[in-house]
């Protein structure tokens, strides 16, 4: 992936800034999202927002897809356990992040590439809590160059 | 002797849909290098393996006639991977080539002869380089008298409805169309394919036989044949199989130790006969 | 132990005891092992006679997982007439235990099959002692005493047999196929569900210590020489989706080349798709061409579940499997959280 | 031109001194397992070893290689050929019996209206040291398919391993340049010589492991409906290490790789293997060999039924490798064996 360079205002120098690819459930984290920006609350611009109907939809391969395609980082949402608009989707999905998060760190996936979060409707201010949480870790860990194939 | 793998690139000039639901397309590719459009020597019934660069490659057969100046065409059925990406095309999109590979219709031993063209759905389109071939000016004279049945699922399915309708007007070929069931306003023959080939009742004096469309089409059909005393010898398939490479090294296509891509797609049906039936 | 007298003793019971199925009537084909060509192999083998019974054996070379052949049947395994026919298979605990799994997930019907359970003490690393032996051909292998005997033209080795196991048979808690109550299963030999072996998971422990770089090292390093033949999947008795993900192509999800991002995605899914269901049989290591070393992996699975969600698979065809299970308390200390 | 000796403790200067001009793949280990690699370094060379895991033949036909790239400019798609065909290549330390497979593929590649590029250029750029096989394995059959753990065809210069030192033959014009070069090879003393005919003869004489493959080809060609099919495909698995160690498959899937991001991409082959149900699939959902039975059937037909007719030679070079690899043991020795015994059933019959 091309690398997202941004000129810094202050000084000039140029910064490498991560590219997050969100994964949003359309109930509660999109509409999270959504208030966090009508209600003017900053959230940091590393975000790609993917509206997913629930975060059950959430598939792995849509996660790893995203880390071979060299998203630095990759951020799921989705309502609170108990709020599922689809009463459980949630929290068979939570089972999946469980498993996900241990074995990408067993294989040597830096922890903290791959995000999982609650975030309901009515949470702008905790979305972009959350948001500026997730970009800051995946600056510390730098470009993800361990998909990158040879050209 | 350039390398086989390496496509002649193209660009897409027009495109037509060709039914109703318009999952079937035909494609009018333009060569880029008219050196390579005349080096690009081919008969009815020959294919190529199309490729969209980037999304893939698939064997398609060839659906002009080499009398089509200037062009060639593909008749596509959006199915798979790179079909698919073929229905999502522009005009001036740059699609790759290579061919024409395999043994089309053999057009020198079907002269003095009668042909009887027996085609189902979409798979009309070899078919119709033969017959425009055939009804060129030039080569009229080389054949003896022309049948075409031709059967679909319904009228909507119909392919190539402008040519047909030219080919109607015209007393030098005769055109049985049908579809499978009754529709408001279908004039035509109603029916299998092979019914219609045992109502038509086809001579086999000096005749051959072409026959493409489903496996169960091909099947029937050949069975009336059968009855109306065809010998296999004179029936001729054209065979599809999964294919990569198309010049017989992916080795998928294989029928016993026959390659459809190399020693085909064209078998008569007595061929057929010797090889296992795995295809 | 004295392995080589135990097993003589399993391999004559269980050929009476097919022996007597087959008399009976009570299953109409057994599906078992017998010898094979090559020193470190036995073959799978399916009998309808009784007097094939005498080809069944059973030693620590019995590695395949037999369940395999149940999912999808093979053709021997279904009459044209009677439909599915009654399988009798000899079962270490793995395979009885993949059995349960599969009928967990509805994929067979154990009324429709006969566990013959046999106690197992752990199949041979073989290919270990293929690479400890290296450039040489092994012509003979035997167990005596707790050793492992590898002859070959001009050189004779022994390994310790408790070291040369396969390495989840070292852990293995569950030896013999657990009975469940509703079928009423043999075993040959006595049977107790469960033997006293204390499983902290310490085998892993170091490698789960070290730095994600050094992690990612090591498993790149162990996928380096996967040629993607896929004989894990084939050889694992709960990989039998028609249509794997790696095969997908519309879309394409991952790529199919040997290029280390492919391969390293292709294992990391399967083994995602193996969390809470994989039996612990080993049989994709053992299978693996090329020697490539998976059972940290399916430890490290085995662990996750048995920490989280307090699940082992293969014990209760009536329990669902944790994957499409879930409870309100789940753990979720991996969620970011405020501060 | 004479046999020449070369110690084995030089095989560093060999290395030195053609490094410059080749690419010099080697015996190494890899992951305990024996593989031909690029080396540059004396120290991965590994001479002591029976036969690489995976075949020699992945140096000329990687199980992933490049056709072409390409790069999109608008609508416009650029095309780049691979200019590292013409690379000089050496192959050192390969068993006659993968030697020979180079022959098989080079006529296959060869064979019919089209050429594959690709390997043929890579194949003639290619210097093959043969080393003949003191010790086969009880699962070489060698001999039974036109084959010799001496034989030298389609090597360019052939190794005798005497213990300490290898004679050096050259065998073909390739070879004789080549050993030109090495002008420090000492001439070979008549007791080598002898000695080597001595080894060759010995080992010859320890493979056990024969069959008539005329035979095998004519109750091929005659059975190919017959149940004994059932039988061999029974207990397969359909892993396919059979064909992905076979040194003479060929078969491959044709795949486009793309760097989406800087709008370039590669056509690559890969491996592909007959023995998934995936091979013949059509994008209809028909597929003709859908069973075990037909994909088993396919494999051993395909190397004793089909090449003999299509290429007049078996597709087998018998080198065991497939009969190691099949973690069910349904191995080659026996599914031949189920064949003959249709033709010794039908004798019977006949004698009856």
């Amino acid at each position: 992936m091309t690398e997202e360079v941004v000129e810094s205002k202050q000084d000039g120098s140029k910064k490498w800034e991560p590219k997050i690819i969100a994964f949003l459930c359309n109930w509660c984290s999109y509409a999270g999202a959504d208030l966090a920006g009508v209600s003017r609350i900053q959230y940091p611009p590393n975000i790609r927002i993917v509206r997913v109907p629930c975060s059950g939809r959430i598939n792995a391969y849509f996660i790893i897809k995203s880390l071979t395609d060299g998203w630095d980082g990759v951020l799921i949402s989705g309502c609170h356990p108990g709020d599922c608009h689809y009463i459980s989707g949630n929290l068979v999905a939570r089972r999946r992040f469980a498993i996900l998060k241990e074995l990408l760190e067993f294989f040597g996936i830096e922890p903290g590439r791959v995000n999982f979060m609650w975030a309901s409707a009515a949470e702008g201010e905790r979305f972009a809590v959350l948001v500026r949480k997730a970009t800051e870790i995946v600056k510390k860990l730098g470009p993800n160059t361990k998909f990158e194939k040879k050209w | 002797m350039p390398n086989p793998y390496i496509p002649i690139l193209t660009k897409v000039k027009s495109m037509v849909s060709e039914n109703n639901v318009n999952d079937i397309k035909t494609f009018e590719l333009e060569f880029v290098n008219n050196e390579e459009y005349k080096a690009f020597d081919y008969i009815p019934g020959q294919f190529a393996e199309i490729s969209i660069i980037g999304k893939g490659e698939c064997p398609i057969g060839i659906a002009s006639s080499p009398t089509e100046e200037g062009t060639i065409k593909f008749t596509i059925k959006k199915m798979g991977t790179v079909t698919s990406a073929f229905h999502n095309c522009e005009i001036g999109d740059t699609i790759g080539i290579r061919g024409p590979l395999g043994n089309g219709w053999p057009m020198e031993e079907l002269k003095g002869k009668n042909i009887v063209v027996i085609g189902g759905g979409f798979a009309f389109s070899t078919l119709r380089s033969l017959i425009l071939y055939v009804l060129d000016e030039k080569h009229r004279k080389d054949y003896g008298d022309i049948t075409v049945i031709y059967g679909n699922r319904n009228s909507g399915e119909l392919l190539y409805r402008d040519i047909l309708e030219e080919w109607e007007k015209r007393d030098d070929i005769k055109i049985v169309l049908t579809i499978d069931s009754e529709e408001e306003s279908w004039t035509r023959k109603v029916g299998y394919v092979a019914a219609v080939v045992k109502e038509v009742a086809p001579s086999s004096e000096n005749a051959v036989a072409v026959v493409c469309g489903p496996p169960i089409m091909i099947k029937t059909a050949q069975n009336e044949l059968g009855k109306l005393n065809w010998k296999d010898e004179q029936i001729l398939n054209s065979l599809e199989m999964r294919m990569k490479c198309g010049i017989g090294k992916c080795g998928r296509c294989n029928i016993g130790d026959k390659f459809v891509c190399i020693d085909g797609p064209v078998f008569s049906l007595a061929e057929l006969k010797t090889m296992p039936k795995e295809h | 132990m004295g392995l080589e007298t135990e097993n003589k003793d399993i391999e004559t019971n269980l050929r009476e005891v097919a022996k007597g199925l087959l008399k009976d009537k009570k299953v109409d084909v057994i599906i078992g092992y017998m010898e094979g060509t090559l020193p470190m192999l036995s073959q799978p083998i399916i009998i309808d006679s009784e007097e094939d019974v005498d080809k069944l054996i059973w030693n620590n070379l019995c590695y395949v997982n037999l369940a395999k052949y149940l999912v999808p049947r093979v053709p021997k395994f279904v009459d044209s007439e009677k439909g599915n026919l009654k399988v009798g298979v000899v079962s270490k605990g793995c395979v009885g235990r993949a059995l349960i799994h599969l009928a967990s997930e509805n994929k067979i019907k154990l009324d429709e099959i006969k566990i013959i359970g046999i106690p197992c003490n752990g199949v041979v690393n073989r290919q270990r002692i293929e690479m400890e032996i290296g450039e040489k051909e092994i012509l003979e292998v035997s167990v005596s005493g707790n050793n492992v005997i590898v002859k070959g033209k001009d050189f004779e080795k022994e390994f310790p047999f408790d070291e040369y196991m396969n390495d989840l048979c070292k852990t293995c808690k569950i030896r013999k196929p657990p009975l469940v109550s509703k079928s009423p299963d043999l075993c040959v030999g006595e049977c107790e569900e469960y033997s006293n072996i204390v499983d902290d998971f310490s085998d892993i422990a170091e490698f789960e210590a070290l730095t994600p770089e050094e992690k990612w090292n090591q498993i790149t390093e162990e996928l380096s020489v996967c040629t993607r033949c896929y004989a894990c999947r084939e050889a694992c008795p709960m990989c039998y989706c028609n249509l794997c993900f790696v095969d997908q192509n519309k879309p394409v999800w991952f790529g199919k080349t040997t290029d280390l991002p492919d391969v390293f995605v292709y294992h990391l899914i399967r083994a995602m798709h193996m969390a809470g269901r994989c039996v612990a049989c080993g049989a994709c290591s053992l299978v693996c061409p090329m020697g490539i070393d998976l059972n940290k992996i399916n430890r490290k699975l085995e662990k996750i579940v048995k920490e989280r969600f307090d699940f082992t698979s293969g014990l209760d065809p009536d329990v669902l499997p944790p994957m499409v299970d879930f409870k309100m308390e789940d753990a979720q200390e991996f969620m970011l959280e405020e501060d | 031109m004479d046999e020449k000796i070369f110690a084995k403790k030089d095989i560093g200067k060999l290395l030195e001194e053609l490094v410059p001009e080749y690419k010099f793949y080697s015996p190494t280990k890899i992951k305990g397992n024996i593989a031909f690699k690029e080396i540059t370094d004396v120290k991965e060379i590994e001479l002591d070893y029976l036969n690489s895991k995976v075949p020699p033949k992945d140096v000329l036909f990687p199980q992933k290689e490049i056709i072409f790239e390409y790069r999109y400019e608008g609508k416009d798609v650029i095309i780049e050929e691979r200019k590292d065909l013409e690379d000089k290549i050496l192959i050192f330390g390969v068993r006659p019996c993968d030697a020979y497979s180079f022959k098989l593929l080079e006529d296959f590649f060869a064979s019919g209206d089209f050429q594959d590029d690709i390997f043929l250029k890579k194949r003639e750029n290619a210097t093959i040291i043969g080393l003949g096989c003191n010790s086969p394995r009880q699962s070489c059959f060698c001999t039974s398919v036109g084959g010799h753990p001496f034989q030298k065809e389609s090597t360019d210069v052939f190794l005798s391993d005497l213990g300490d030192t290898y004679l050096v033959e050259a065998i073909s014009e390739k070879g004789e340049n080549l050993l030109k070069k090495l002008s420090w090879l000492a001439d070979a003393k008549k007791a080598d010589i002898e000695k080597s005919k001595e080894l060759a003869k010995q080992a010859e004489e320890s493979i056990t492991t024969k069959f008539d493959f005329d035979l095998v080809t004519k109750v091929l060609d005659e059975n190919f409906e017959h149940p004994v099919w059932q039988e061999i495909s029974e207990s397969c698995i359909g892993c396919s290490s059979c064909t992905f160690l076979c040194p003479t498959c060929t078969c491959f899937d044709v795949l486009d790789e793309n760097d989406e991001y800087n709008n370039r991409g590669r056509r690559i082959r890969i491996w592909d293997t007959c023995q998934s149900c995936l091979y013949t699939l059509e994008t209809s959902g028909h597929n003709p060999r859908p069973a075990k039975i037909q994909r088993c059937r396919n494999r051993i037909m395909h190397k004793f039924s089909y090449y003999p007719s299509n290429y007049d030679c078996l597709g087998c070079v018998g080198c065991g490798r497939c009969i190691t690899a099949c973690p069910v043991n349904n191995e080659l020795r026996l599914i031949i064996d189920k064949i003959l015994e249709i033709q010794e059933k039908n004798g019977e019959k006949v004698s009856a």
